[in-house]
């Protein structure tokens, strides 16, 4: 079985967000996601659900075209007023039409 | 009871000793912890054995008695809001988006201040209301009258459909009224065997459960400089008001001093769990800092140290007038 | 006790009725919610307080008494994977590898459904036999039946011997023969001071997990769309036919009314944890969707709403029959 | 100290092959591994273990030749039956000789 | 109580047997597992009890009887880490790092041991002193002197400053020394409400907490061959040692027998917890395989299983010549 | 929003390390930072977490240079005693004046 290339998508953002994230990420058709807890601290202050502690990490593993748009979709939804991050890598993966 | 008693009463309870005591843990920088799952099955176990404790003893209540505590309830999940909103705008100078937020926090309940309330009637064994954990879940619906006047000034306020929906069906809400259908259901009788888990292990619970709120708070209590002095007046004078409201109106609407004062706590209370998770999803714009602190760091410590007293003290004073003598 | 009046005993309980609300809470989409820490903790605490309390009794069991009622369970463990598999096969055609899944499930038994039926005896007052826990323990085996058949049938399953492993140092078989072990050593006098936990708590917390398990088979209820009428079938009938086998084989081989209640409740139930995990490892080939919907959406409630009435029924007429009224 | 290009490769598996996938890695002769808990949603539709919650996720520093025997294993082993997924990413780490 | 008795009493107490069925579990590779979580709340609960109760009796204290067991244990705090490190250096020929470590570690509390001899003085009606949980958080310095001895020795070991700091507010010193005072505030009324959690339900939590602790000891044990036939050595004779001088130096300083027996345990104990975590931020040269091992697979078992029926017919026998009988 | 280039450095530690490690972070200048509980075996036998059971895992983005100062940072504080490894790979991420 063959590696192809594909964009690894990570969001990083407070965890208010993560049930709209992931509609908007089936939206796009993303074919899966992987979520994990984590905590963090960057340029905001305290967050609604700082004291609890934690924000949500979303990756994601697409097509290039797909990255873009999620790129596009974080930043215009929600840079303005969340605490949240995005960023993409190139990876290799197997089972290439799992991800189309 | 005379009022330095009552002070002496609630600030020597192992509740607001170990609410102090997680507050100076923080302060000393501690790793005292109480982990997070611990923390919410404590929350889910104190909601829950109120209301059930309350469903045991439902079945005595008739609907006279019940309709109008719950009508002035109604009526202070949207006046709290609506005030507080008012107050915050002209006093405050706050934009619309936090004057919003803080509404919303301040119409609605601090699920620990309620519960310690009613511990704190059990513990002076001053009875109360079954219907009680009714009244807090109708005091939730505030939440929702914040974010409609966000809507309403601001335009556009996320959905407010969900909001409602996450609010009728939030955890405490389920919760309370869920626990007393059930108690309401399984009467004295079926309520013997898990007596010892709902009863008996309520007090220490709660007791563990506010060593852990002292460590929150106190954690929000260093934000205490970015908030302004206009909020820490508004955190701890809105509450005496919002408390003497709520305490005049239940005894107006028939209830028992108990009653009336843990329906003025309700009222004196700012919710920290429910209002920000539903304000940072549909009010973004609003600062947190501002809003959390607010609530947990400033108003949370106020009622359960200093404004128990207060609102104990009205409470007795206002019965004594009304009723001719406790 | 009529028939009439133990359905209402059943659904009535707090038991029941937090596994009712928990199904409500899930289909409201509630974010009531008991952390997994505490769910797994529950658990360990359930199994272990009912090894423990059987210990304590277990000093007044004799050999003459106990061997017959293990013969017939390990004859259950074997005999019960090998019907279902063929019910399975023959009126469901399914394949080889899911028939042997799900008669691994049933063949093995479900720790919530047990230990909820301890529960039912405790609160009807009817005593059971003190070396259940051994029967419950007994009865994991035929989760390696299943498997058997599956090796069997399809030429590999992967390893086995890993899978007798598991089983035997699992964690239900270790916390209810340890904890067995533990009360028969400390009996009545040691039992004392740690009763308290292990007595007075174990409705309370019970009734609690139950709630966590009432959202758990209602967010798997919702696959049921996906296993079709013939699994529904099964996971109501199925429970019915194996749960009189096990009254009835209990009864005969000289058990008290509670213990073969028990021992029916653990032959109708079918494992929703252990199961699973083994037969993932070991037989991939089947599909989840089927057999823990089957035994954790459809199995389940039923048995604990609708099953143990008729259980305690049918064991009540039986007894009557056998021993010449109860 | 200079460091060396080595292969992160990410396995993202359902918690029930957890101990089977460390097994296999070691015997591949990885030096070392990383797990967490995730939660995740891709083709496959309800696991066994997914009423309790959550994947795995495993990642391993190792040399290319490794990642190619990992991505092998895996694909032979288990995309048949499970869900899981596998990627792999260049990265540069210190140390080159701890991961031989 | 004669030795064989005690012996008996200890190892069939339900803490020992559930200690034990944790040591089975591991070894035979069960999957029973207690979450971090329930496992961290446990310990949290357990010195937090402690350390209330102490304090509810606190009143009848008086400086007088106080001052000398204070200073006996804050001799210990600098003499157990300092002969400790002298043999392990001497007989043992470690190097300097190793031989701080292990006496930070010999040199400290071990709070399990610490509760678990508690629990035992309480089930054999033996009373002791109510300021025991004040020698117990004294006894955390030996931490610090160890840690100043690797200091000393090797030029440099960390901040020593962040260790005070870490050590004086450190979770264990917090819970005991705040439990102590929020006890003594409430005294014996306040405390009635809250009692079903911090007494009732003690030896129950410790049972299980106990059971964990079996499984860590077991896990850790699996390093023994790494750390040598010298290091058992040490971890069998340091703590009979250690014991021996405390219940001597308790007694002669007045101490009840529960008291003495209880300061002897303290003595005895190894740290598991707060040691290792200061060590391996001061210290990262000494080996980890070695100290852990040590303390947690070692003396933690010997202490429960072997030294307490020894040191408590040692403390008996001290008693019976001292005060001329029981 | 155009992606810029940016470094994402990962170190994974036993967890006595966390405070320290994030403590030089912040020295260094980097404008946030991940953190998550990580499990993990690797050259190192027992350590003094371990029987705790985490090691952490820290996530930061940050420009070239900061990483270089991370990864030296890193090797030279922290390889000698503690059980730690740190690797880098080059990604894009959107909002490039956060990470500065
Ligand atoms: N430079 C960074 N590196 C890694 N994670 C970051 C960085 N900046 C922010 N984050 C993560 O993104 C979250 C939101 O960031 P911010 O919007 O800057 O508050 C933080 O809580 C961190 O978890
Ligand atoms: N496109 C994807 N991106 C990230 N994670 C994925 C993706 N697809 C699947 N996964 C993860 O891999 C697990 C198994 O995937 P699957 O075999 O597709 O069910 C899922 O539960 C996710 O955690
Ligand atoms: N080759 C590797 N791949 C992924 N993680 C590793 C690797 N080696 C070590 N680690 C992680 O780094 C930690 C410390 O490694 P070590 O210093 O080798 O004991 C381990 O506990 C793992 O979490
Ligand atoms: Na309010
Ligand atoms: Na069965
Ligand atoms: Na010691």
């Amino acid at each position: 079985m063959q590696p192809v290339p594909l964009t690894l998508v990570t969001i990083i953002a407070e965890h208010v967000l993560k049930e709209k994230l992931l509609f908007e990420l089936r939206q796009i058709g993303v074919s899966g996601y992987t979520t994990s807890e984590v905590e963090g601290r960057g340029s905001r202050g305290v967050r609604a659900s700082e004291w609890q502690g934690s924000n949500v990490k979303i990756e994601t593993l697409v097509s290039v075209e797909k990255s873009e748009r999620i790129l596009e979709m974080v930043s215009r939804e929600y840079f303005a007023h969340y605490a949240v991050i995005v960023y993409r890598v190139p990876v290799e993966a197997l089972r290439a039409e799992k991800f189309a | 009871m005379e009022t330095l008693e009552i002070i002496r009463v609630n600030l020597l309870s192992p509740l607001v000793l170990a609410f102090v005591l997680g507050i100076i843990a923080t302060l000393v920088k501690s790793d005292v912890e109480i982990p997070e799952p611990i923390y919410k099955f404590l929350s889910l176990y104190l909601l829950f054995s109120i209301g059930i404790r309350g469903g045991v003893e439902l079945a005595t209540v008739s609907f006279a008695e019940f309709w109008l505590p719950a009508v002035v309830t109604m009526f202070m999940a949207v006046a709290i809001p609506t005030w507080s909103y008012l107050i915050v705008r002209s006093v405050g100078r706050m934009d619309v988006a936090n004057a919003a937020a803080i509404a919303a926090h301040y119409g609605s309940v601090s699920s620990v201040t309620f519960v310690a309330a009613i511990s704190l009637m059990e513990s002076l064994n001053q009875p109360f209301e079954a219907y009680i954990p009714t009244l807090a879940a109708l005091a939730e619906w505030g939440i929702i009258v914040g974010l409609f006047i966000a809507r309403w000034r601001m335009g556009t306020a996320g959905s407010i459909g969900d909001v409602v929906r996450d609010t009728l069906a939030g955890r405490s809400v389920i919760l309370l009224m869920g626990g007393l259908v059930l108690g309401l259901i399984i009467g004295e009788d079926g309520y013997a065997p898990i007596a010892p888990v709902f009863t008996d292990l309520f007090r220490g619970f709660l007791t563990i459960f506010l060593l852990e709120m002292g460590m929150v708070a106190a954690r929000q209590l260093r934000e205490f400089a970015k908030v302004g002095p206009f909020m820490v007046g508004f955190g701890t004078v809105m509450p005496v008001i919002n408390g003497i409201v709520g305490i005049t109106l239940g005894t107006f609407a028939g209830m028992s001093l108990g009653g009336a004062f843990i329906l003025g706590c309700i009222a004196a209370s700012a919710s920290y769990i429910d209002a920000p998770a539903a304000v940072r999803a549909t009010i973004p714009q609003a600062n947190p800092s501002i809003y959390l602190t607010a609530s947990l760091g400033i108003t949370l410590p106020f009622n359960l140290i200093v404004g128990f007293p207060i609102y104990f003290a009205y409470t007795s004073w206002l019965h004594g007038l009304v009723n001719g003598g406790m």
